[in-house]
């Protein structure tokens, strides 16, 4: 069903937690639906210093978190800002076709978190 | 590492005596029954002796036994024959919302061809109120379908009673009894049932079998028109290897019936205690005195987590387990069964199904007593719902849209 | 005494290698496919490489394949559920007067319910008048029915043309390919069929599985109301073993077609040449041009004698073949592929269906054609008709009472 | 499917053919139905001295029309018209359901023959 990638950052996932002094938090989903992800950033000169995320969901929400997370580090706002789903699917190298929308929505808690950032900082 | 395979409400292995007593009708016995010759004349026999072999496990007559591919067959052969057969005297059906879907999405079907159905709330612990039941009868009520036990929670529901209550109101009353067959006795006549369906593979015969009970002189359309196997009743080549082992099947059933679910029950209860006692915000689904369930199924949720990763960290410990999670089962919500039930929706999300056969072990339980809590608490960690100070983030209607697509 | 199974349209014996395929299924890869876990993720691997292999023999995309439990389901799928989706296009189906009961009973069943059924004519040699059909399709026309092959005489019918033609009409067309596929070539693609069934056990898989190509885009309601398998389009728990067999039938029939097939024509003509120049007052049923008919199917009518004694005294010497008589076939008037056809009813009683395999061989053969003349001999001196001088006396309307009630 | 019985007189049918000089003739069934039996017979003093039959039909048609034949033979007229068909089944061991009507006429045969005999004889 998931590719082992996926299969790695579900059983490994990487960043784990709540970010200590976030200066943003974002978080998507809801509980009808099965899946909440929630990102908290430490951002300095506009460079993601620290992400973290804590989900509720299925493998495939897990691993994205956990991917999105890898893929944000070290990026400024402005380059994590048009990470996509899609790519961080991919990164995976790829989702089963029934969890592409309902279970892909890291990169979304991302962009919420960096609008937090940007609300809290503006 | 070792497999512990507790999903035996899924499907079960095939029995190796099961097998063996099929082997013969592939390559060999190999004719189609409905043929003069030897090689149809061979299987006959075969045939016959199954349908007294599931005949007897339900005690009725063998003539009454009409074999078909599965249990969702039966259940829309059951339904759909009755509301054509008996759409001239009335348009109502009574079924309950903890039904299977094969029962439930066919009587959401006749409900678009203007048949009216009844669907029966349940209570907390998921049972029926039977006042509630035989109110909902009116003199347009062709048939009351409820399940003799429920898949998720193994609630056992009041047959016998339900038959007086259909009996007095000369109602017609159909049965899934997919999941009660061969774990308790499913006793057609003393129930006053006048149709009841099993499948196969729930106990230890093959997937693509199953039977229905049709009580003698129930008028009934065909849902599957063609040949005249099966008395008319249901056309298509008949499946002989797969009767062959359904009959083997529902034989060792009844003989072993009482052995092995005293045994099965004992772990199980061992099971359920250790988890209640063992593990914090946990919740049992189903009805808290466990002889009004299946000796064979658990079912509990562990809050704050979602089912389909904890079944996925349980298979990495070899441990085979289902849950009612939306994403486990390809559905668009968690399990309606749930719902019904008035469960949480994050409840719902992680209810987790554990269902036992004689092949489990004491130590077998003893592992996955030792390794939940464990995974349980993985999870949690990873949660934003755990020790979460704000509300839980409940509905969403664009997520929701999304989650429509994505089927 | 040795057995001569001369009946492989009716089923066929499992081919061994198919078999010892489907064993590892039943007890040890036993999961339900629907699993999260181990269990049903180790068979998954295992249906998507059977749909390939189904989908290869017909040349369609895997997605287009869906399995089910034999043929009459499949037809009564794709015509009933093209009846239910299209039924605010129209309300006229077309077919023909040949076609398998499942196919002719679900076309009865929906005149029942509104529709109107035009049954094509055919002609002596069985075949179908295209300027009817296409004269036939009128404004109300969501379907087109024609089998590709037919059972009893094998005759083959012109499905790339009729695919033209309901293309060129925007009518939706399904066929019956239950006795083509793996004898002759099914390409649907090529022949714009949007529905063709096929059936497991006539192709050396085991009774109980069948699939359905269902051409993307296909708008069409469900028949078996349920559970989400084969993308909600059939429910019921996937008959594992069933799928993987029918996959590999399908790999060797396409593999060993051009070989078998040459090898079983050359029987199948040797046996057609023998029978009718060293009997008299034989007939044979079906398209004189051998071309036009399934390379192992030889139907004949032996005069003055009824069919199930002939399969009788066949069955002494070991021979299966099987009968047109409506005493061997369960039903109430002899064949109506027959009656269809124009055959006289003695005649019809007397059809004899030869269908052979690649395991039949020359040798086998030889004996048919040294015991058949003094069987059909022996049969005539026993018969009242044979060199009679009065006519035979045709119809009888208390008889016919009496023989309806015997069902 | 059928009984031994069935399967002895379906192989091994007694009295086929026509009765030489037959003074009863007497046919039943019809070839739509797919079973027709004709009994012949030689009556003297009321007795069948001889019967034959003539059956297309399917097994069961044969066997009975045998068994009828068997039966009949030595009886006084009066005794044969009493024969049944479902005697006749009987004495076979019984016949599948779906052939106690539709091919057990032979007795029906007999009957009609000796009517015939009857009608040729007063
Ligand atoms: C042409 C045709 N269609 C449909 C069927 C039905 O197939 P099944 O027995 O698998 O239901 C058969 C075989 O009996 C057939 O020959
Ligand atoms: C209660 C109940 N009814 C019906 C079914 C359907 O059975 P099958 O998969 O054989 O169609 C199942 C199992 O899936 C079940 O648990």
């Amino acid at each position: 069903m998931y590719t082992e990638k996926v299969m790695d950052h579900f059983s490994n996932p990487r960043n784990v937690g709540e970010v200590e002094n976030a200066n943003g938090v974002g978080e998507v989903g809801n509980a009808s639906c099965g899946d909440i992800m929630r990102i908290s950033l430490q951002v300095e000169d506009n460079v993601i210093k620290d992400v973290k995320f804590k989900t509720f969901g299925c493998g495939a929400a897990i691993a994205t978190s956990s991917m999105v997370t890898e893929l944000a580090i070290g990026k400024t706002i402005d380059e994590a800002l048009v990470l996509t789903n899609q790519a961080v699917a991919e990164a995976l190298d790829g989702l089963p076709a029934a969890k592409m929308h309902c279970s892909n929505l890291a990169a979304d808690a991302l962009h919420e978190a960096i609008k937090d950032y940007r609300d809290q900082n503006s | 590492m070792e497999k512990i395979y507790m999903d035996n409400n899924a499907t079960t292995a095939v029995k190796p005596a099961v097998l063996e007593a099929m082997l013969p009708y592939f390559c060999e016995q190999f004719g189609n029954p409905s043929s003069v010759h030897w090689a149809g004349q061979m299987v006959g026999g075969a045939i016959d002796t199954a349908r007294e072999q599931v005949a007897k496990l339900l005690n009725c007559s063998a003539a009454e036994v009409i074999f078909l591919s599965c249990g969702s067959e039966g259940d829309n052969h059951a339904i759909k024959g009755t509301a054509e057969a008996l759409k001239e005297k009335g348009n109502h059906i009574i079924t309950t919302t903890v039904e299977h879907p094969a029962v439930l999405e066919t009587c959401e079907a006749l409900e678009k061809d203007g048949f009216e159905v009844t669907y029966l709330k349940v209570d907390q612990d998921g049972m029926l109120d039977l006042a509630e039941l035989e109110a909902a009868i009116t003199d347009k009520t062709i048939l009351i379908s409820v399940m003799w036990a429920n898949n998720e929670t193994g609630n056992i529901y009041p047959i016998d009673e339900i038959g007086q209550i259909a009996k007095k109101h000369k109602v017609r009353f159909h049965t899934d009894a997919v999941q009660a067959v061969g774990k308790v006795p499913v006793d057609v006549r003393k129930a006053n049932v006048d149709m009841a369906v099993i499948s196969g593979h729930k106990i230890g015969a093959p997937k693509g079998i199953g039977a229905m009970y049709l009580r003698r002189g129930t008028r009934i359309s065909r849902f599957m028109h063609g040949g005249h196997q099966e008395r008319f009743r249901r056309a298509g080549t008949h499946n002989v290897p797969g009767i062959v082992g359904l009959g083997l099947a529902c034989e060792l059933a009844l003989e072993n019936m009482d052995k092995d679910y005293t045994y099965v029950r004992n772990l199980r209860d061992k099971l359920e205690q250790g988890i209640l006692s063992n593990i914090p915000d946990v919740k049992l689904n189903g009805h808290p005195n466990a002889d009004l369930r299946l000796p064979n199924t658990l079912n509990v949720s562990f809050d704050f987590i979602e089912g389909e990763s904890l079944l996925l960290f349980f298979d990495m410990k070899g441990i085979a387990a289902s849950s009612g999670s939306a994403c486990s089962s390809g559905s668009l919500e968690p399990s309606h069964v749930m719902g019904a039930m008035g469960v949480d929706v994050v409840l719902a999300h992680s209810s987790t199904r554990f269902s036992l056969s004689a092949e489990n072990t004491e130590s077998e339980v003893d592992f996955v007593l030792e390794e939940l809590p464990k995974i349980v608490q993985r999870l949690r960690d990873m949660s934003p719902l755990y020790q979460r100070a704000d509300p839980t983030p409940l509905s969403c209607d664009e997520c929701r849209m999304v989650q429509k697509a994505c089927v």
